[in-house]
């Protein structure tokens, strides 16, 4: 368990849009998607924060703040309503010469540096609260200071083919990072990074000054900021994490990390009792399998009402399944409501949304390589509908 | 309801619940797979938008603290009133002995408290109350005191009860000792409204008297003195007096309409926050009729049950008919009629199983 | 004590730079700026609302937020952080189509539509966080419905010769609203609007949008909004307002504000415990009087530590008044540090400014009508150094 | 200091605090003008990383748990951890009278605790310490147990004390009786460090032998057989045991030095936060060498005193050598001398002093 580190601060940029999950970040930020039958993608990166010890956050936000704003809070959820200031939702901005939105990751970091002054930091940790994953980041700091470095940064292997949708690291014998691409074309590694940078904060003002008064600089720690700081000599290593870390950019990627939890052995242990995810927790009873329930290899969440045949699928609070009703490979997001009979496969339904008696809902070719379909949050599908895509 | 305050109140009966309050006092026996029995009650007053609530305890209330807390889960953590909590001020058995008389000792808060109407109720009945309409109606009856009551369900089983002879206005005539089962039958639930003036008189004189007196009886005593109206209990109740009644009543649950309206309607029971993800089916898990918490991981199969957060039921287990909370269930272990406390362990290939109608309690800890 | 109206949303105007409060808001908006020794200008519109019973409260800021942010946290100081919502701050924000500062006063709310929608309520209670007052929002609703009005403006008699300054009305024998006009030249009442505004929230909705499709629009409550209303016959009404009422947009006004806390028959009554003003409170001691301390006519609040003489001052938490120090009719910001033999008459210290030793600052004419003089914050002023102005 | 838990221990011993411990235990004695005793040693417990604190109470507790509430002030609302109050598990008089057969009753708390070192202090010392160089000091030396001490001050007025022989690296030889004033004396504090399992095995031995024992009993019984070493308390510190010594100690606070050490150094003191304004001083009021805190109204003159919050002193009023809670003084009134609890009232002209030294104690309420 980790040492409590006041002397980090750590900013979380969360502030994307994530574009290509498509309709499910047309009304709320990519940090606030629903996840894993309560949680949303943020509550990961916030329980990292407290079961590291470490605070205070900076949490920097742009696009559809509210509900993220409303879930944050002062952060009681996560422990971290302190009293010295724990969690502090940090928007762009209005000063004396006008008001200036984020243009880049840097730039986000570079209009707080008050914020962080404030907190007179040896370190600063900067995070995304795009991903899905566990770590402690109180080891990554002992072993940045065992590197004696000015930077570190979390690395994780990926797939060869994928390498290229990431920043990705050469790095030497001791870990030392040689040279830094953001997504490459021809990659010559497959470390990626994780968006998990560890800087000395007195380096980073430095050239996060030097940054901003670049012209022609898109301000962000992959494309601009990084790249410098390799170029001026500075020592960054990379900190190789081994456990489970997704990027849930796509609608295919965030179904899959829903699925990986159904396993027995998931690698993505969520029942750990010394890492738990925290989230906001809404008064919802224990849910309820009628007599006519089948429920097998899936989530089932709390205030759910089942009288139909759940396999393998992740079931968020307040859903409620019709009897008759068959769902297979899904991600039912919370409150949904499902009639009677309905068939859904490899789908995901959105919050709120309302699918009357008798829908059927899947992908043309049915086989396991299928495209995910998607229907948004807040709709009613009318009775017996069929919403259907040819498989890719 | 800015003029209402609630008092709840806690006492010590809780000897017929065996094992289940050998540690804890009955408002904080776990019930309803994520509950404590006290959660009904308070979720009541705080849904009708009472604003300052106290809980009157006597011994055993160490769990009940930590469940409590500031109040924050009932929204009750306010500047201005809020949740108390009232020890006994001293270890005194006259004082313990009537509820009464424990008010009175208190009456410092209720002078601090600006409200002028008591909600007084007892901490162990199931319930989901919206309490304005019965407000209105004691206003508008110009009562001393309300009381509740709630209509025995046909064939609910028997249980003497004290039944209620009402006029056609609602004041109360008479108070005898019934039949539950006797459908229609009006019985006296441990819930008043009566005004804060009232309430506190009561007291001084069962203080002055030296009487240990609890406030039913009080008024079944006062029928004539004072004008004493009866209003009837909206929706599913419960009163947990013993252990048959604690799993009765929690089977109760295990039906669609008790689940549909005692959770939700008219408003949802809080309790303290647990952070438990979302319970896990493993493959070959097989469950019917069972009302399941959150932190639950299940290979086995589970009938008829109700299962608390964070059970662990592995491979081949079989669940019957039966309450468990946070416990683990070892592989093809089988579980009929029994009631596990908390942090049981149950090993691999135990049978255990309780009489028809006569559940098994099995006290925390304990290893099977 | 007013009754809770859930029915009631409150929008709270906090992105107010206030210009003509000079270097007290370069770093802070106005609403944030301190007061009375221990406040900020907003608590006493944040304790208003709790103390009517109004919430949920949407605060809206643009301008230098963070000070703000900090101090409202989930808003337990106010008792407004209530599970079912009880304040949201609601910075501008990027959407879909990219983001949008603020234009004017009634495009903040317009913009906020969502938030306000998602409570559903029946009115909507506009206020500004820039004023300093006690009033009962609920007697307001109940005078709203009494006149069946769609719309309530509260009203306060000024000086015929501040008119012009305000929106003012013109009302008729019922109180129904006739004439309004923003800032005139040639008032032809002396009733200025409070700058709080009580909307029937489906009316407000129709007239927002109107608004909006007007290109020519400033989207502005006074100079807009209210005209056209007032224009289409909606019933507007005025509301009377009896109590102390001050607008602080200057420094003069603020630093007359002070001074009026200080009077035994003080009109605006900081002491009532039955409508208590609610702040942040810092963890700080009982103030320190030494035997060399003479004061008198003055307010003092906590942790301050005074061996000099004060007289007719507001002495912030946390100030130093080193001794033979002489202080008269000013106002001293939080933690401010005196040294010893500093002479200040008719000045504002902003907040964590040190004065050295032998320092002197005060209006060269020294009476009564003499010009405030501003020492801006978080400065260092040198020994002996003498600071004063011609008086105005 | 993640490993490391605060046990402050609030025993019953008020009695020689006359009229102020009449209604409230001593850790809950309003203390320094806005602060109740226990807020020193919780603020420094706080303030040097601890995050889980238990607090253990005997009776008269109900005002300790409101000025506590859910911890909050003290950063202490935590998730896992934070503060929690120990109530008695029972009306027990052999459970009471000793310490350490207490913690043993709550052993689930300490077993639950997943901190290994435990600091235990009494509820009524004044100070303000970060603990992490004393911890350092208990582990460096590999102490069984390490004790507190302060070095009594020349002239500070005597009272028998326990006083400590160390040897040079710190290991406590002797425990003698001694009088306080002798300069130089190490003065026993009741606070402790030492392993949660030592704790539990102490209490243990306590609760086997029936003993009802404190645990500086133990230590200076087993100075033997455990290695005691002794770390001296930095900065200011009292010991309100007797209502001579509150006012003494009060009077300390009027001290410059005392005032901008103890309420500032090494952390702030944390206390309930109450919404008061600031206190305002209407023309001809004269206030000097005091100690006023927020929320007052003063038209009269105060010297050598010290304010709670909201106090009225009206016109022509006179305070000297005094000690008053939230009271209301009235015009041409003379105290001298005096404490009075909350909610007095001294009507106008009315002329109250305590002897030389020994002042007079005014209790809750009263009007005078």
């Amino acid at each position: 368990m980790a040492i409590v580190h006041k002397e980090c601060v750590a900013m979380l940029l969360a502030g994307g849009k994530g574009s290509r999950l498509g309709d499910l970040t047309r009304e709320l930020a990519k940090p606030a998607v629903s996840f894993g039958g309560k949680y949303r993608i943020i509550d990961f990166t916030l329980s990292n924060c407290t079961n590291s010890g470490i605070y205070p956050v900076g949490v920097l936000t742009q696009y559809q703040p509210l509900i993220l704003n409303t879930h944050i809070g002062i952060g009681a959820p996560w422990d971290l309503d302190r009293k010295d200031g724990g969690v502090s939702i940090l928007p762009p901005f209005v000063r004396t010469r006008g008001g200036k939105w984020y243009r880049g990751t840097a730039d986000a970091i570079y209009q707080n540096l008050f914020f962080i002054e404030q907190h007179n930091p040896r370190y600063v940790l900067v995070l995304s609260g795009d991903h899905i994953y566990k770590m402690d980041y109180s080891l990554l700091i002992r072993y940045h200071e065992e590197q004696e470095a000015d930077v570190t940064i979390a690395v994780v292997p990926v797939p060869w083919e994928e390498a290229s949708r990431f920043g990705v690291m050469e790095v030497a014998e001791d870990k030392r990072i040689v040279d830094f691409t953001e997504k490459p074309e021809q990659p010559r590694s497959n470390l990626a990074s994780m968006g998990v940078y560890l800087f000395n904060w007195d380096l980073l003002k430095q050239f996060l000054e030097m940054d901003q008064r670049d012209p022609v600089s898109s301000n962000d720690f992959g494309k601009n900021v990084i790249p410098l700081m390799l170029e001026r000599g500075c020592r960054m290593f990379a900190y190789p994490f081994h456990g489970y870390w997704k990027d849930v950019g796509t609608v295919a990627s965030l179904w899959e990390a829903n699925m990986e939890l159904l396993a027995e052995d998931s690698k993505l242990n969520i029942y750990d009792h010394d890492w738990r995810i925290y989230t906001v927790n809404p008064s919802q009873p224990p849910h309820y399998l009628a007599p006519s329930a089948c429920v097998e290899h899936s989530l089932v969440s709390e205030g759910c009402f089942v009288e139909g045949t759940v396999r393998r699928c992740v079931i968020s609070t307040g859903v409620h399944v019709g009897a008759g009703s068959v769902l297979e490979d899904s991600v039912i997001m919370p409150y949904v409501h499902l009639g009677k009979n309905v068939r859904i496969k490899r789908a995901i339904i959105d919050e709120h949304t309302i699918i009357k008696d008798g829908c059927r809902i899947f992908s043309k070719d049915g086989g396991d390589g299928a495209e995910i379909i998607l229907v948004e949050e807040h709709v009613v599908i009318g009775k017996n509908s069929e919403i259907s895509r040819q498989g890719g | 309801m800015n003029n209402v305050m609630g008092v709840i109140n806690v006492n010590g009966k809780g000897d017929l619940m065996e094992a289940l309050t050998q540690q804890r006092c009955i408002a904080s026996v776990p019930f309803g797979g994520k509950y404590r029995l006290i959660d009904f009650i308070l979720s009541s007053m705080a849904n009708s938008g009472l604003q300052n609530v106290a809980v009157f305890t006597r011994e055993k209330y160490r769990t009940l603290m930590d469940h409590l807390g500031s109040g924050k889960d009932w929204d009750l953590n306010r500047k201005k009133d809020g949740l108390i909590i009232m020890p006994p001020h001293f270890c005194d058995d006259r004082l313990l002995r009537g509820d009464l008389s424990n008010f009175y000792a208190h009456r410092d808060f209720f002078d601090r408290s600006k409200q002028e109407t008591v909600i007084v109720a007892a901490g162990n009945i199931i319930c989901n109350v919206n309490f304005q309409n019965a407000v209105r109606f004691h206003r508008d009856q110009k009562a001393d005191i309300t009381v509740f009551y709630a209509v025995a369900e046909t064939g609910r089983g028997g249980r003497p009860r004290r039944c209620l002879a009402l006029a056609a206005n609602g004041r109360v005539q008479a108070v005898t000792e019934g039949e539950e089962k006797s459908a229609g039958g009006k019985v006296l639930l441990n819930i008043f409204i009566l005004p804060k003036s009232l309430l506190i008189i009561l007291g001084q004189e069962a203080a002055a008297a030296g009487r240990g007196e609890l406030l039913a009886e009080r008024v079944i005593a006062d029928l004539h003195r004072l004008k004493v109206f009866a209003y009837p209990l909206p929706g599913y109740f419960a009163v947990i007096d013993d252990i048959s009644l604690y799993y009765r009543h929690s089977m109760e649950l295990l039906r669609r309409q008790t689940w549909e309206s005692l959770f939700f309607q008219p408003g949802l029971i809080h309790t303290k926050v647990k952070d438990e993800p979302p319970t896990r089916y493993l493959v070959g898990s097989s469950i019917n009729n069972s009302l399941i918490a959150n932190g639950c991981t299940i290979a086995g199969s589970v009938e008829n049950s109700i299962l608390f957060r964070g059970v662990q039921v592995q491979r081949g287990a079989k669940i019957k008919d039966s309450i468990i909370m946070k416990s683990a269930i070892g592989a093809e272990a089988w579980l009929e009629r029994v009631i596990l406390d908390k942090d049981v362990r149950v090993s691999a290939g135990r049978k255990v199983t309780g009489e028809r109608g006569i559940p098994l309690v099995v006290s925390k800890g304990k290893n099977l």
